[in-house]
C-alpha cells in the first residue's frame, strides 16, 4: 500500500529573493532533480505549516535542481518564506498535465507572463530555450505592476543570449523607475503591439485573470491565433493534487488531474466557474 | 508585530527546541504598566519565585483575548494567569474593567464546560506590589502542583 | 392548504409594502416541502405575497438571511418576525450591522412553535411538550419591536409546569467539574464541524470566522475531541451576553449537541452578573462594550 | 460473485446479530440516542432500530473519518522525521459490520470507490471498504424525501450490499451478493437455510416521479440560470447537506501540532463554505451561496456522471430531512428536470 499523500524531503539548494514578498527556491532531492514536464506543479511545505501549490518554474532539462517561485501570504508560504538554504522542504509531486512541446516544435512561440504568473511560464520557455534549435522565433514577452515587483531580473540578459529570441520586459504605467530602460505599459497592450501573427505560431500565456482575458482577446482577434494555440494555465485553490479532494473542480474537469495547462478552446468550453 | 512576524519568530524557534524545564508550565498574561513593572520590582530586588512560570507581556489587560488562555492550555500549559492593574488603575482608562467582565463570563464558561477552575487564575498586581506578585505566583504554582494528574480540561487530548 | 386569517393580514401587509416600494424584499415563511414544514420565502413582487404564511411550524428565525450579502442588496427589506427571531434583528442593529430605516418588522403574536423533530413525525398540536424549551420561557410572544403586529388566533400555550425547560443547565451546575467535563466531552465528541450552527446563527455574522482563521490557527481544524472543544467553546464566549436564544444553532446541528444548554446557561450568568439582556432594546449599549466599576470582582486576586 | 439466496426466521436473524457481536465482530447500526436515531455500536439486536427509515447522519465516516491522520511529524534538531499515518490503517473495519442501513447507504460506498481510484488509489478509502461488510435492509416504505429510484437504486437494491436482507411474512430473504457477506455467514450457516433466487420475493415496481437524466440535460446546458440566484436565496451554507450526505467526499487537509511534533489531517469539508474556492489573491470563483449550491447540483447530478459514469448521489434524502431551511433536492432536481 502507499500512501499518496506522503511528501518526500527536499533540500533547498538556493533561495533567490526575486522582490519583496516573492522569492525562489531551488530544491535538490538526493542531490539532483525530480523528473516532470514543464508546466505540472507540486505541493510544498514547511512541515507542520500545510501544503501549498505551486507550478514549477525550472527547465526540467536543467537537471542540478528544480525551483519554485512563490510569495508569501498565508501560513503556508510565510512558513516556506522562514526557511534558510539546507532547510529541508516536504514535496509532492509532480501533478497535472503539462505543455505538450511536440504541437510546439518547428513553431514560432510567444511566451506571455504576467507578475507571478510567469513562473510557470518560465518552466517552458527555458524548456525550449533549453532546446533552441527545435522552434522558431521566440518571444518573450513579461510584465509586472512596477519595477520592483519583476521577479527573475537577473536572467532577463540570459535569455535574451539566445539566437533569433526577442525579451520585452514592461511595467504597468506608473510602475516605472527613473532608470528604467524597458517598456511601460500593460501587457495586452504591450502585445498588441508586436508584430505577431498567428500562423505557425503558438502562445503561452499566464498571469493574472484579467491579464489573461485581455491577452486572449488580442491574440485571437487581433492577431489571429488559433484557440488551440493558445495555451494558459489555470490556478485553482486545490489542497490535494490528486483528483480526489473536490476544490479544484471546474465544469467536468479536476484542474489538478486534468490541468492545470488548457488551450484557450478547451477553456471555453468550461463554465465560468474559476 | 504582525502575526506574520510572529509566525516566522515562532519558526525560527522551532530549530532550537529543547526539553523545557520547569514542569509544570504556567503561563502569566500580565499587563506592561502594573502587573509587569511589579514583576520587575519583584526582580530587581531580588525576591525569589517559581521558575514554572512564563511572564508574556501586553499592553493591557483589555488586550489579552481568552483565546491566549486557550492558546497557552492546547499548548501544555497546567495553568494560567492573568494579570493587570487594579480597578481604577488602567493605563488606558478602562481597559482593565471591560477585560473583568470578559474574565467573568469566559472563566463561568470555562467552569460550566468542566475546565478545572482551579488552573485559571486572575489578579491585579501594582508595579509596587513585587510582593504581591511573588506570592501570586508562587501560591498558584503550589495549587498548580497538587492538582492530580489528569486533572479536568478541555484542549488536549486525554 | 386554505389561507387562514393570519395569512390573509401578512399577505395584505407584504403586499403593501412591495406596491409602495417601502422595501424591495419581504422575507417570510412559504408552505414546505410537507405539511409540517415551513420554508423561507423571499418576496420581490407584490404579486407574489399570496405565498406568505405563518402556523407553529415556521421554526426558523428569518434574522439570519440579514446578515446575507445576497440578501443585504436588496437595501430596504421587510421581515417575518416572532417574538425570539424580532430580538435578533435588535441586536443587529445594536450592534450596527443593519440600520432601522432599512427595515420593515411585520412581527407576529406567537405562542411557540412545535419542534421539527415531533412535526416531522406529524404533531401538529401547540402543546407544552411539543414546543420548544425557548417557547416555555419565552416572555415575548409578541415582538418587543415592530412595524406591524398580526395577532395570533391559534390558543395561548397553557402551561402546567411540569415539563421544565432547559433543565439539563441546572443538572450540570450540581456537578463536578469532571462530571461536566465527561458530559461536554461526550457531546462534543459528536461534532463534526460543520459549523451549521455558525451558519443558522443570525448572531454570527463575522465576514470571518475565527475557524477560518490561521495565522495563527487559534482552533485547531480536527473534528475530535480537542478542536470540537475548542471550537465550541470560543463559539459559545463569542455569544455570551449576545445570545437571544432563538436556538437556531440546535435545531440546525446535524449531530443533536444540546448547545443551548450552553447558551441559555451563559445568557442567565450574564443577566445574574450584569443585569444585561441580549436584543430588547435597540439602544442599549451591548454588554461588553461597556463596564460598571462595581462589576463582578469575587473571582480575581 | 454469483448472488446466493438464503431464508432466515426474524429469530435466527436475532440470533445471528447477537453470534457476530459475542464473536468480537463491532456491528453498527441505527440505535435511538441523542435524542434521535444515528449508527452507532449495538452491544445486543435489540438495540437496533430497524423500524426507522434512515439515521440522521449515514455511516461515511466509516469510510471516510471526520479527521484522519494522513501522516505523523516529528522535529529533532534541524532534523524532521515523518511517519506514514497509512500504518494506522491497516486491518481498519475487517471486525466492523453495518448492520441495519438501508440500499441507499450501501450503494453509497462503490459510487465513492470511484474518485478514490480513477488515477492515483487513496489507500486510506480502500483498505476501509476493502474490509467493510454491509449487511442492509430493503425498504418497504420509503418517505416523500426519498428518491433512489431516480439516482438508478431502488428500496430493494442490492448494489453496494454484501448481504441485503428482504423481509417477507415475518421471516427474511438475504442476497448474499459477495465473498466478504459469504464469509461472515459462513460460521453461522445452520441459522440461515439456502434457497432458490425463485423463492425471494420480486422487487416491486417502483415509480420514478422524474427522470435525473433530464435533471442532467438542463444542468449541461444552463450553468448560468437565474433558478439557482433565486431559489438559494434561502440557502444559508451551513453545509448539513453535504456532512449528512453518504456521498459527498470533498476534504481538506491541514497541519497541525506544536513546535516538537505533530500531524497532518484531513477533515471532511463542504463546497457550501465561502472560504472552500476563496483563492490567495481574494479572488474567490463562487461568491454567492446560488454559486455554491449550484456546484453541489452539478456535482451530484453531472460532473460525476461524466467523470465516472455515476451519478453522485444515492437519493437517500438526508440533505433535505435536515436542511435547516427546507431545501428539498428532490423538488430542485424535478424543477430542473421539468425546466429541461
Amino acid at each position: 500500500m502507499e500512501n499518496i499523500y506522503l511528501p518526500k524531503l527536499a533540500e533547498i539548494k538556493e533561495i533567490i529573493q526575486e522582490t519583496a514578498d516573492t522569492k525562489t527556491i531551488r530544491l535538490t532531492i538526493d542531490g539532483g532533480s525530480i523528473d516532470f514536464l514543464p508546466g505540472q506543479f507540486g505541493e510544498f511545505s514547511f512541515i507542520g505549516e500545510g501544503e501549498s501549490t505551486f507550478g514549477f518554474s525550472s527547465s526540467p532539462l536543467r537537471k542540478e535542481y528544480f525551483e519554485f517561485s512563490f510569495r508569501s501570504s498565508g501560513r503556508a508560504t510565510t512558513g516556506i518564506n522562514s526557511l534558510n538554504q539546507g532547510d529541508k522542504i516536504a514535496f509532492r509531486g509532480p501533478y497535472g498535465n503539462y505543455f505538450d512541446t511536440s504541437k510546439m516544435k518547428g513553431k514560432d512561440l510567444v511566451f506571455v507572463g504576467g507578475g507571478i504568473g510567469m513562473a510557470p511560464v518560465k518552466s517552458i520557455m527555458e524548456y525550449c530555450l533549453d532546446e533552441r534549435d527545435d522552434y522558431g522565433k521566440i518571444t518573450i514577452l513579461y510584465g509586472a505592476r512596477s519595477v520592483g515587483d519583476l521577479l527573475y531580473k537577473g536572467i532577463f540578459d540570459e535569455w535574451k543570449k539566445y539566437k533569433n529570441t526577442e525579451v520585452i520586459i514592461t511595467v504597468d504605467p506608473g510602475g516605472e523607475t527613473p532608470d528604467w530602460t524597458g517598456k511601460v505599459g500593460f501587457v495586452p497592450t504591450v502585445l498588441e503591439q508586436l508584430p505577431l501573427k498567428g500562423e505557425n505560431s503558438v502562445a503561452i500565456v499566464c498571469g493574472p485573470p484579467i491579464m489573461i482575458k485581455f491577452a486572449l482577446k488580442s491574440l485571437e482577434e487581433k492577431m489571429g491565433f488559433d484557440k488551440s494555440n493558445i495555451i494558459t494555465t489555470l490556478e485553482n485553490r486545490m489542497k490535494c493534487g490528486l483528483g480526489k479532494c473536490g476544490r479544484c473542480n471546474v465544469g467536468s474537469v479536476y484542474v489538478c488531474k486534468d490541468g492545470p495547462v488548457f488551450t484557450a478552446k478547451e477553456l471555453e468550453s468550461l463554465p465560468n466557474d474559476f | 508585530m504582525e502575526d506574520k512576524d510572529v509566525k516566522k519568530e515562532e519558526h525560527k524557534g522551532r530549530k532550537h527546541v529543547e526539553d523545557s524545564q520547569g514542569d509544570p508550565r504556567i503561563i502569566a498574561f500580565v499587563c506592561n504598566w502594573c502587573t509587569y513593572s511589579g514583576a520587575d520590582l519583584a526582580g530587581t530586588s531580588r525576591m525569589k519565585y517559581s521558575d514554572n512560570v512564563r511572564v508574556i507581556k501586553l499592553p493591557c489587560t483589555g488586550r489579552i483575548d481568552p483565546l491566549f488562555i486557550v492558546e497557552a492550555f492546547k499548548k501544555g500549559a497546567k495553568g494560567v494567569l492573568v494579570s493587570g492593574c487594579h480597578p481604577g488603575d488602567c493605563h488606558y482608562t478602562s481597559g482593565n474593567y471591560h477585560s473583568r467582565r470578559k474574565y467573568a463570563t469566559f472563566r463561568d464558561l470555562l467552569g460550566y464546560l468542566g475546565v478545572d477552575l482551579d488552573r485559571v487564575e486572575f489578579s491585579w498586581v501594582s508595579a509596587s506590589e513585587g510582593n504581591k506578585w511573588v506570592s501570586i505566583i508562587n501560591e498558584f504554582t503550589d495549587k498548580i502542583k497538587s492538582l492530580p494528574g489528569k486533572s479536568t480540561d478541555i484542549f488536549t487530548k486525554k | 392548504m386554505a389561507n387562514t386569517k393570519t395569512d390573509e393580514k401578512l399577505q395584505k401587509i407584504a403586499k403593501d409594502l412591495l406596491e409602495s416600494g417601502e422595501v424591495s424584499l419581504v422575507i417570510g415563511y412559504a408552505k414546505g416541502s410537507n405539511l409540517q414544514r415551513m420554508r423561507p420565502v423571499f418576496i420581490t413582487k407584490a404579486e407574489d405575497a399570496g405565498k406568505l404564511s405563518f402556523n407553529p411550524h415556521a421554526v426558523q428565525d428569518l434574522a439570519v438571511f440579514l446578515k446575507k450579502p445576497e440578501v443585504k442588496k436588496f437595501g430596504k427589506i421587510g421581515i417575518v418576525v416572532k417574538g425570539c427571531d424580532e430580538k435578533a434583528v435588535n441586536a443587529l442593529i445594536q450592534e450596527y450591522q443593519i440600520s432601522r430605516d432599512n427595515i420593515k418588522i411585520i412581527g407576529m403574536e406567537c405562542n411557540g412553535v412545535i419542534r421539527q423533530s415531533l412535526a416531522d413525525k406529524g404533531e401538529t398540536n401547540l402543546s407544552e411538550s411539543a414546543v420548544y424549551d425557548k417557547c416555555l420561557i419565552c416572555e415575548e410572544h409578541i415582538p418587543v419591536l415592530y412595524d406591524f403586529l398580526i395577532e395570533s388566533e391559534e390558543p395561548k400555550l397553557v402551561l402546567s409546569g411540569n415539563v421544565k425547560p432547559y433543565s439539563g443547565i441546572e443538572k450540570l451546575e450540581s456537578m463536578s467539574a469532571e462530571e461536566k467535563n465527561a458530559f461536554w466531552a461526550k457531546e462534543f465528541d459528536k461534532c463534526i464541524k460543520c459549523y451549521a450552527c455558525r451558519q443558522a446563527c443570525p448572531l454570527c455574522y463575522c465576514s470571518r470566522c475565527i475557524v477560518e482563521k490561521n495565522m495563527p490557527q487559534w482552533i485547531d481544524t480536527n473534528s475530535e475531541e480537542t478542536g470540537n472543544a475548542q471550537w465550541n467553546l470560543i463559539r459559545a464566549y463569542h455569544l455570551s451576553g449576545r445570545c437571544i436564544g432563538c436556538g437556531e444553532c440546535e435545531r440546525a446541528c446535524p449531530v443533536n449537541i444540546p448547545l443551548m444548554l450552553i447558551n441559555e446557561k451563559m445568557a442567565k450568568d450574564v443577566y445574574n452578573m450584569f443585569g444585561y439582556k441580549s436584543g430588547l432594546d435597540i439602544n442599549a449599549k451591548p454588554v461588553f462594550g461597556v463596564f460598571s466599576e462595581s462589576d463582578f470582582n469575587d473571582f480575581i486576586k | 460473485m454469483e448472488e446466493k439466496y438464503f431464508e432466515i426466521s426474524a429469530e435466527n436473524l436475532k440470533k445471528f446479530v447477537d453470534s457476530i457481536i459475542a464473536d468480537n465482530f463491532e456491528v453498527i447500526a441505527p440505535t435511538d440516542k441523542d435524542g434521535g436515531t444515528f449508527y452507532g455500536k449495538i452491544s445486543r439486536f435489540e438495540e437496533a432500530n430497524l423500524d426507522i427509515l434512515l439515521p440522521k447522519m449515514s455511516y461515511k465516516e466509516y469510510l471516510l473519518p471526520k479527521t484522519e491522520t494522513l501522516l505523523e511529524y516529528s522535529f529533532s534538531g534541524v532534523d524532521t522525521e515523518i511517519k506514514d499515518g497509512l500504518e494506522a490503517v491497516a486491518g481498519a473495519n475487517e471486525k466492523r459490520v453495518i448492520f441495519g442501513g438501508r440500499p441507499c447507504d450501501a450503494g453509497a460506498g462503490p459510487i465513492m470507490e470511484k474518485v478514490f481510484n480513477w488515477d492515483y488509489k487513496d489507500e486510506f478509502f480502500n483498505e476501509r471498504f476493502k474490509n467493510l461488510t454491509i449487511v442492509s435492509i430493503a425498504c418497504e416504505k420509503p418517505d416523500n424525501y426519498c428518491f433512489c429510484t431516480e439516482m438508478q437504486l431502488s428500496p430493494e437494491s442490492s448494489y453496494g450490499s454484501d448481504i441485503l436482507l428482504k423481509k417477507a411474512e415475518g421471516k427474511y430473504f438475504a442476497v448474499v451478493t459477495s465473498e466478504k457477506g459469504l464469509n461472515l455467514i459462513e460460521p453461522y450457516i445452520n441459522l440461515f437455510k439456502e434457497t432458490a433466487k425463485a423463492q425471494v420475493p420480486a422487487d416491486k415496481d417502483w415509480k420514478k416521479l422524474f427522470e435525473i437524466e433530464r435533471t442532467k440535460s438542463f444542468l449541461d446546458k444552463n450553468f448560468e440560470h437565474n433558478y439557482f440566484q433565486d431559489r438559494f436565496l434561502s440557502c444559508i451554507g451551513c453545509g448539513v447537506c453535504t456532512y449528512t450526505c453518504p456521498t459527498c467526499h470533498c476534504f481538506d487537509i491541514q497541519d497541525e501540532g506544536n513546535l516538537k511534533e505533530g500531524r497532518r489531517i484531513r477533515n471532511w469539508d463542504s463546497c457550501q463554505f465561502g472560504v472552500f474556492t476563496l483563492h490567495t489573491s481574494g479572488h474567490n470563483p463562487r461568491v454567492t451561496q446560488g454559486d455554491r449550491y449550484r456546484q453541489r447540483l452539478m456535482h451530484k447530478f453531472k460532473i460525476y456522471s461524466e467523470k465516472f459514469d455515476k451519478y453522485l448521489c444515492v437519493g437517500c434524502g438526508r440533505c433535505s430531512r435536515n436542511c435547516p431551511e427546507d431545501i428539498d433536492i428532490k423538488e430542485v432536481a424535478k424543477d430542473l428536470a421539468d425546466m429541461a
